[in-house]
């Protein structure tokens, strides 16, 4: 079990890592659906399938594609012009930062004694006991991120659509 | 280090800027190609799918045919003619045969004429149907209107094969008549086929002209306004797609063409969808015409017996003969010197000129409706280049 | 011998011949190997059918030469042609552009292959049969389905062809608009049964009236339009004409296929089929009945039997459509999708909650259930008809004088 | 309504599937090698020189080298040599004959000019369209011995024309000997016999009979 | 160290990655990406959580987890958009050249 975690996480690191660093956006784009999938990996190794499928069909099926789309959409001059890193100093202060604040968020995990260490793996969720959920103790949440998710959606279009007046109709 | 420094090998998409778009994709679509009918080329600019920009490039089959029938004999040239639209040898021979005569002020028997009128409509609707089957194969069906319509045309052809001995470079005409008396047989199996012929214009028509993807398809697509049409010197079904009245049959009437009953149908819009069913409406007058020349056929030689097929030497002179080909205004000017060979030869192919507004016709439509504004204008490349 | 167990008795033959540690691994490779073997087969048939039936079609007569080596008068009315084809795809050289991406370039048809065959895994493919019986099946299918768009950008992309380029881009358009459509034509069967379990929506549709009338979900109306919606939508996600956009042979050559030749090319052609075939079995288990006779006094045929049985009528009317349909544009494309497909399948959402809350009307007030509910689905869908075809209709023309 | 164009085209492609089986009109596809192609009487590919008897094509070529096809060929593929010597032609007139006559056939556009101007009937287009070659330049470029092909072979490809050019033939030949005679006649008195009149000129039937 | 840790350890590290990335590169798109990785990495906590916490049956990890999908759905969507109207009035996705607060 735990070596099958060590695996997945590794995985989605290296991808995570790699599309942070590439030159190239697609790459990037790409190397991060990966990751992207092996969350869903790791969901479905704690059991959570329907989180697993969830994550895939939205961020495998449906982010990256927006990604891909936005990359080409906002290409500059040759499709594989590469994406240099700005400058040196501003690269560094970044990976300084993240590294602080690994060292803090270690220090928190190492430090603090969890009590539930050795608890049973439990059984995994249904998709009949995630919808009672969602359908009852939850169900003020779900109309609000639907509403949410209308008003993102008519925003997205709102703010990425042609608005030059004098443009002919398509 | 490079021999040619601008032509590095890099990233083969390459883009261009312009400062109203952005940045554009410049595609050269052709010379290989599938939907380019041929070794057509056009560098297409676009934005996103878009077409800003359109330029037709072709020559790639030029053969120096004027130049080559500038050192022939006239009936050398004859053969030649077949291989400017091999889709049409038969009206192709006929517009160089009236040129010729034109020339020489030969006689045609009268049942000539009509064998003439015959294999002309006869190609029309070889041309047509071929055209839309294609036309059809660019708008993306899976080859089925195309093997329908070629079915229809291999019938055609298997009658020219058997009476000219080819089935498209007939090489049927001669200066004052016609090569081949055909056999009653030949009518009779020609007649057949015309009667039959109603039948598969009214399954096509079932099978497509409704079918709302094709509306959606061809209906204002490619949009050309008659004025326009008319300065460019267009011709043929692209040009009464515009509702310009302009059919050489009726305003010439050459052979004998006044002689019979057709009507000439105009378009309103001037789009994809009226050049399609130009040619749609044109094979049902074709019909009608071929029905009427098999009812009055007279009787008679085939060719004038005064005519000369070896040393033929037309007086100096100069001649423009013209017909109304399946595709347009198909003319040979021919100047004369007296000598065995024309002095000056010169064809105005009704391809090339029809193709001369394809970038007004495709700017702002997308990709996918360029080729299908390339199919319905109705290229043949042996002739756009001669 | 029970033919319904038949496939299942096998398999434990086999397995038991393992040793106990070993029998969950053998199991599972059997399954696996039965999926890859019986879909190899079925993809290879379905080629040689799609060209035959193709043929008929265009009054043609198909390939009919192929026999076998070494028996040159036997022709097999052309059934030898996939492997022959097979044989010319693996032997063929294999070319790789210069500037292509050569990893992704790579990649792509490993992808595309891989994930189209995941979603055979949780198909019921007979009343025993099913791979993989999953809780979040529905769910599963879809996220499975997903990954092979982002192979065709892979592709598209990784080929440094402007045609590929312009075919990912397609591709990229044409997944965002029809995914929705698609997974919304299901919810109506998810919600009416309850589960995302595809064995027990096949169990759901059991039974007949009288004997003969089967309660399949298509003949209902919200299920009729569902139905609908959803042939079209995977018609859309699987590639195919009149929605091949992405390798529209008239207008970008072959699209995103343009620089693959040899293997590369017959996987992407395999995991079309492979896609292709996948929906279809959806849409067989959602709609159709799954592995359910037609009729109750042809339930001793084997519910495996059917099940292949309707996954080939659906092929079939898949090849049909193909003969017959012109290509759509991309804008047209979208806009079917957006303004016609997701509207309407949005509707038939309410429909099915309609028809979920009514169980109750029986009697002469099931025929108002019934016309309700027909016409929650037929006036939108001819008034969004009228609008998404306005402007378009056969003209009438005038001669000259 | 939407979708009823639709409909009605997948109507006719049923139609034409169905079709396809029972109704010849539509299925008009023949399996070529193994149904012969049928090539009507007129079809034209390639020319081949006539000659009278199939025992000896080279003797009884009725090629007399006028090199009137040579001058009128459109793409300019003939290549003829006139003989130094003469031979009787059909009619037993002594004629010139082609030393070297050549077609190249990668250059030939099968145009048929070079029989209709051909005075004597010595060039016919051919019904042999299978030809294939390894060479594009020897390979393709036909020599005499090649082009030849004997008067039975062109009755049976095309026995409306070849029956015309026989009578035609046998009517000039006829009255080539009656002039003979008539000449013979008139010289009764002299002491030797006509000398073309002797040389059997072989019919054109008798060509026919022999394989 | 306990299973529970190396998830969060995991998640930690995802965190990081996400945080390095956003904050060194300029690039608008991968520093949308970059948040991305974060949010995601906060998921694998709840699901961590969820998993290895003492009331697993409830389910309310799982529940987070979707709401989080969804809401970071919108936020992709929303983001991309501002990228692409960005791009098409300034021709840049650098962070630093988008400095005016008007379009």
């Amino acid at each position: 079990m735990t070596l099958a975690l060590l695996l997945i996480g590794f995985l989605l690191l290296a991808a995570a890592g790699a599309a942070m660093l590439s030159r190239n956006l697609i790459h990037s784009a790409l190397l991060l659906t990966g990751a992207w999938a092996g969350i869903a990996g790791f969901y479905l190794w704690a059991g959570a399938e329907f989180v697993a499928f969830a994550q895939v069909l939205v961020y495998v099926g449906a982010v990256s594609m927006i990604v891909l789309f936005a990359v080409l959409l906002t290409r500059q001059g040759a499709t594989t012009a590469p994406v240099e890193f700005d400058s040196f100093r501003r690269a560094a202060a970044g990976i300084i930062t993240a590294g602080g604040v690994m060292g803090v968020l270690f220090g928190a995990i190492l430090g603090t004694p969890m009590d539930v260490t050795s608890a049973p793996p439990p059984a995994s969720i249904t998709v009949r006991q995630i919808g009672a959920q969602l359908m009852g103790p939850h169900a003020a949440a779900l109309l609000i991120v639907g509403v949410l998710l209308t008003v993102a959606l008519l925003g997205a279009i709102v703010i990425a659509a042609v608005d030059k007046p004098d443009d002919p109709a398509p | 280090m490079s021999l040619f420094p601008n032509m590095a090998v890099g990233p083969t998409v390459r883009a261009v800027h312009d400062e109203f778009h952005g940045d554009l994709l410049e595609v050269s679509m052709g010379p290989q190609h599938p939907s380019t009918h041929g070794v057509f080329r056009m560098v297409v600019t676009l934005d996103g799918e878009q077409i800003v920009k359109l330029k037709p490039v072709f020559g790639y089959l030029h053969r120096n045919h004027e130049k080559i029938a500038e050192s022939t004999s006239y009936l050398g040239s004859m053969p030649y003619t077949d291989r400017l639209d091999y889709l049409c040898s038969m009206s192709t021979n006929w517009a160089y045969a009236l040129a010729v005569e034109k020339l020489s002020g030969q006689a045609v028997p009268d049942r000539a004429q009509y064998l003439r009128i015959v294999m002309a409509e006869l190609t029309r609707l070889v041309n047509h149907s071929c055209l839309v089957g294609f036309l059809f194969n660019d708008l993306g069906t899976s080859f089925t209107p195309l093997l329908y319509a070629f079915r229809e045309r291999e019938k055609i052809l298997d009658l020219f094969e058997s009476l000219s001995g080819s089935r498209m470079m007939c090489n049927y005409q001669r200066f004052g008549g016609c090569r081949v008396d055909p056999s009653p047989e030949w009518l009779a199996a020609a007649q057949a086929l015309v009667d039959n012929f109603p039948r598969f214009l009214d399954e096509y028509e079932t099978m497509l002209t409704g079918n709302e993807i094709m509306l959606a398809r061809t209906q204002g697509v490619g949009r050309l306004d008659p004025a326009h049409a008319v300065n460019a010197g267009l011709t043929g079904p692209v040009l009464r797609a515009c509702g310009v009245d302009y059919d050489l049959r009726k305003v010439d009437g050459y052979g004998f063409y006044p002689r019979f009953d057709f009507r000439v149908p105009l378009g309103a819009h001037g789009d994809t969808y009226d050049r399609y069913m130009m040619r749609i409406l044109e094979m049902r007058e074709s019909v009608k015409i071929l029905q009427q020349a098999f009812r009055d056929l007279p009787a008679g030689p085939v060719m004038d017996p005064k005519a000369k097929l070896r040393g033929f030497r037309p007086k100096a002179g100069e001649a423009y003969g013209r017909l109304e080909g399946p595709k347009g205004e198909l003319g040979f000017y021919l100047i004369s010197d007296g000598s065995p060979n024309p002095w000056r030869y010169r064809v105005r192919p009704p391809s090339l000129i029809n193709l001369t507004l394809l970038e007004e016709m495709c700017l702002g439509h997308t990709v996918a409706d360029a080729v299908v504004i390339l199919g319905s204008i109705d290229i043949v490349l042996g002739e756009v280049d001669r | 011998m029970n033919l319904e167990t038949l496939p299942l008795q096998v398999r434990d033959w086999i397995v038991g011949r393992f040793p106990d540690a070993l029998q969950w691994l053998v199991h599972h490779l059997l399954s696996i190997t039965a999926i890859l073997t019986v879909f190899g087969l079925f993809f290879a048939f379905t080629t040689i059918a799609e060209r035959k039936l193709l043929a008929r079609l265009q009054n043609r007569l198909g390939p009919n030469r192929s026999g076998l080596p070494w028996f040159r008068s036997l022709k097999l009315w052309g059934l030898t042609q996939p492997f022959a084809d097979a044989i010319k795809a693996i032997t063929k050289e294999d070319v790789v552009p210069a500037a292509a991406d050569k990893v992704l370039h790579f990649l792509a048809p490993v992808v595309i292959v891989a994930f189209s065959l995941l979603g055979f895994a949780v198909l019921p493919f007979g009343r025993h049969l099913i791979p993989v019986e999953l809780d979040a099946a529905i769910l599963y299918f879809f996220a499975a389905g997903t990954a092979t768009e982002l192979a065709i950008f892979m592709a598209g992309w990784g080929s440094r062809n402007k045609y590929s380029l312009l075919a990912a881009m397609r591709a990229l358009a044409q997944l965002i608009s029809y995914e929705l459509p698609l997974i919304l034509s299901v919810v109506p069967v998810v919600m009416i049964v309850g589960t995302l379990s595809t064995q027990e929506m096949v169990l759901a549709q059991g039974g007949w009236t009288w004997g003969v009338l089967p309660h399949w979900h298509v003949f209902t109306p919200w299920g009729f339009a569902g139905f609908l919606i959803f042939l079209v939508a995977a018609l859309a996600e699987s590639n195919r004409s009149p929605f091949d956009l992405p390798e529209a042979e008239s207008e970008i050559i072959a699209g995103h296929l343009t620089e693959y030749s040899g293997f590369k090319y017959a996987l992407f052609f395999m995991a079309e089929y492979f896609g292709l075939t996948a929906l279809s079995g959806l849409g067989v288990t959602l709609f159709l009945g799954g592995w359910q006779a037609p009729c109750a006094f042809l339930e001793f045929i084997p519910s495996w039997l059917w099940f292949m049985g309707k996954l080939a009528s659906m092929i079939v009317f898949f090849i049909w459509i193909r003969g017959t349909l012109l290509r759509l544009r991309i804008d047209q494309l979208t806009r079917l999708s957006w303004k016609f497909l997701v509207p309407l399948a949005l509707l038939n959402l309410g429909n099915a909650a309609f028809w979920a809350l009514t169980p109750g009307w029986t009697g002469p007030l099931a025929l108002a259930r019934w016309a309700v509910s027909a016409a929650i689905i037929i006036v939108p869908f001819f008034l969004l008809g009228r609008r998404l075809s306005a402007g378009y209709a056969p003209r009438t023309y005038r001669y000259a004088a | 309504m939407l979708g009823s164009g639709i409909l009605k085209g997948l109507g006719v492609t049923a139609k034409n599937f169905v079709g396809s089986y029972h109704d010849p009109a539509r299925m008009v596809t023949e399996e070529y090698p193994d149904t012969p192609a049928r090539l009507p009487e007129a079809y034209r590919n390639f020319p081949f020189l006539v000659t009278e008897n199939a025992t000896d094509p080279m003797g009884t070529l009725r090629c007399v080298a006028c090199q009137i096809c040579e001058k009128e060929c459109p793409p300019q593929c003939i290549y003829i040599e006139k003989s130094k010597d003469k031979k009787p032609d059909a009619t037993g007139k002594p004629q010139l004959y082609p030393a070297v006559f050549a077609i190249d056939t990668a250059v030939c556009m099968s145009c048929q000019i070079c029989v209709e101007v051909c005075p004597f009937d010595a060039i016919k287009m051919d019904h042999v369209f299978a030809v294939a070659a390894t060479n594009r330049f020897e390979g393709l470029l036909l020599n005499r011995e090649q082009l030849a092909k004997p008067n039975s072979y062109f009755q049976q490809i095309r026995p409306a024309e070849a029956g015309e050019v026989d009578t035609r033939l046998a009517a000039e030949r006829s009255a080539a000997e009656e002039k003979a005679r008539a000449a013979a006649a008139a010289k009764a008195a002299a002491p030797k016999p006509a000398a073309p009149a002797a040389t059997p000129a072989p019919k054109p039937a008798e060509g026919g009979a022999t394989p | 160290m306990s299973p529970l840790q190396l998830c969060l350890v995991l998640s930690s590290l995802l965190f990081c990655v996400g945080l390095a990335g956003a904050l060194a590169r300029s690039n608008t798109i991968l520093v949308l990406l970059g948040i991305e990785l974060m949010l995601n990495a906060a998921n694998l906590n709840f699901i961590a959580f969820w998993r290895y916490g003492p009331q697993p049956a409830a389910g309310l990890g799982v529940i987070f987890v979707l709401f989080a999908i969804a809401v970071a759905a919108a936020e992709a969507a929303v983001g991309l958009a501002l990228v692409i109207a960005i791009h098409r009035h300034r021709k840049t996705v650098r962070l630093q050249d988008s400095t005016a607060l008007k379009g």
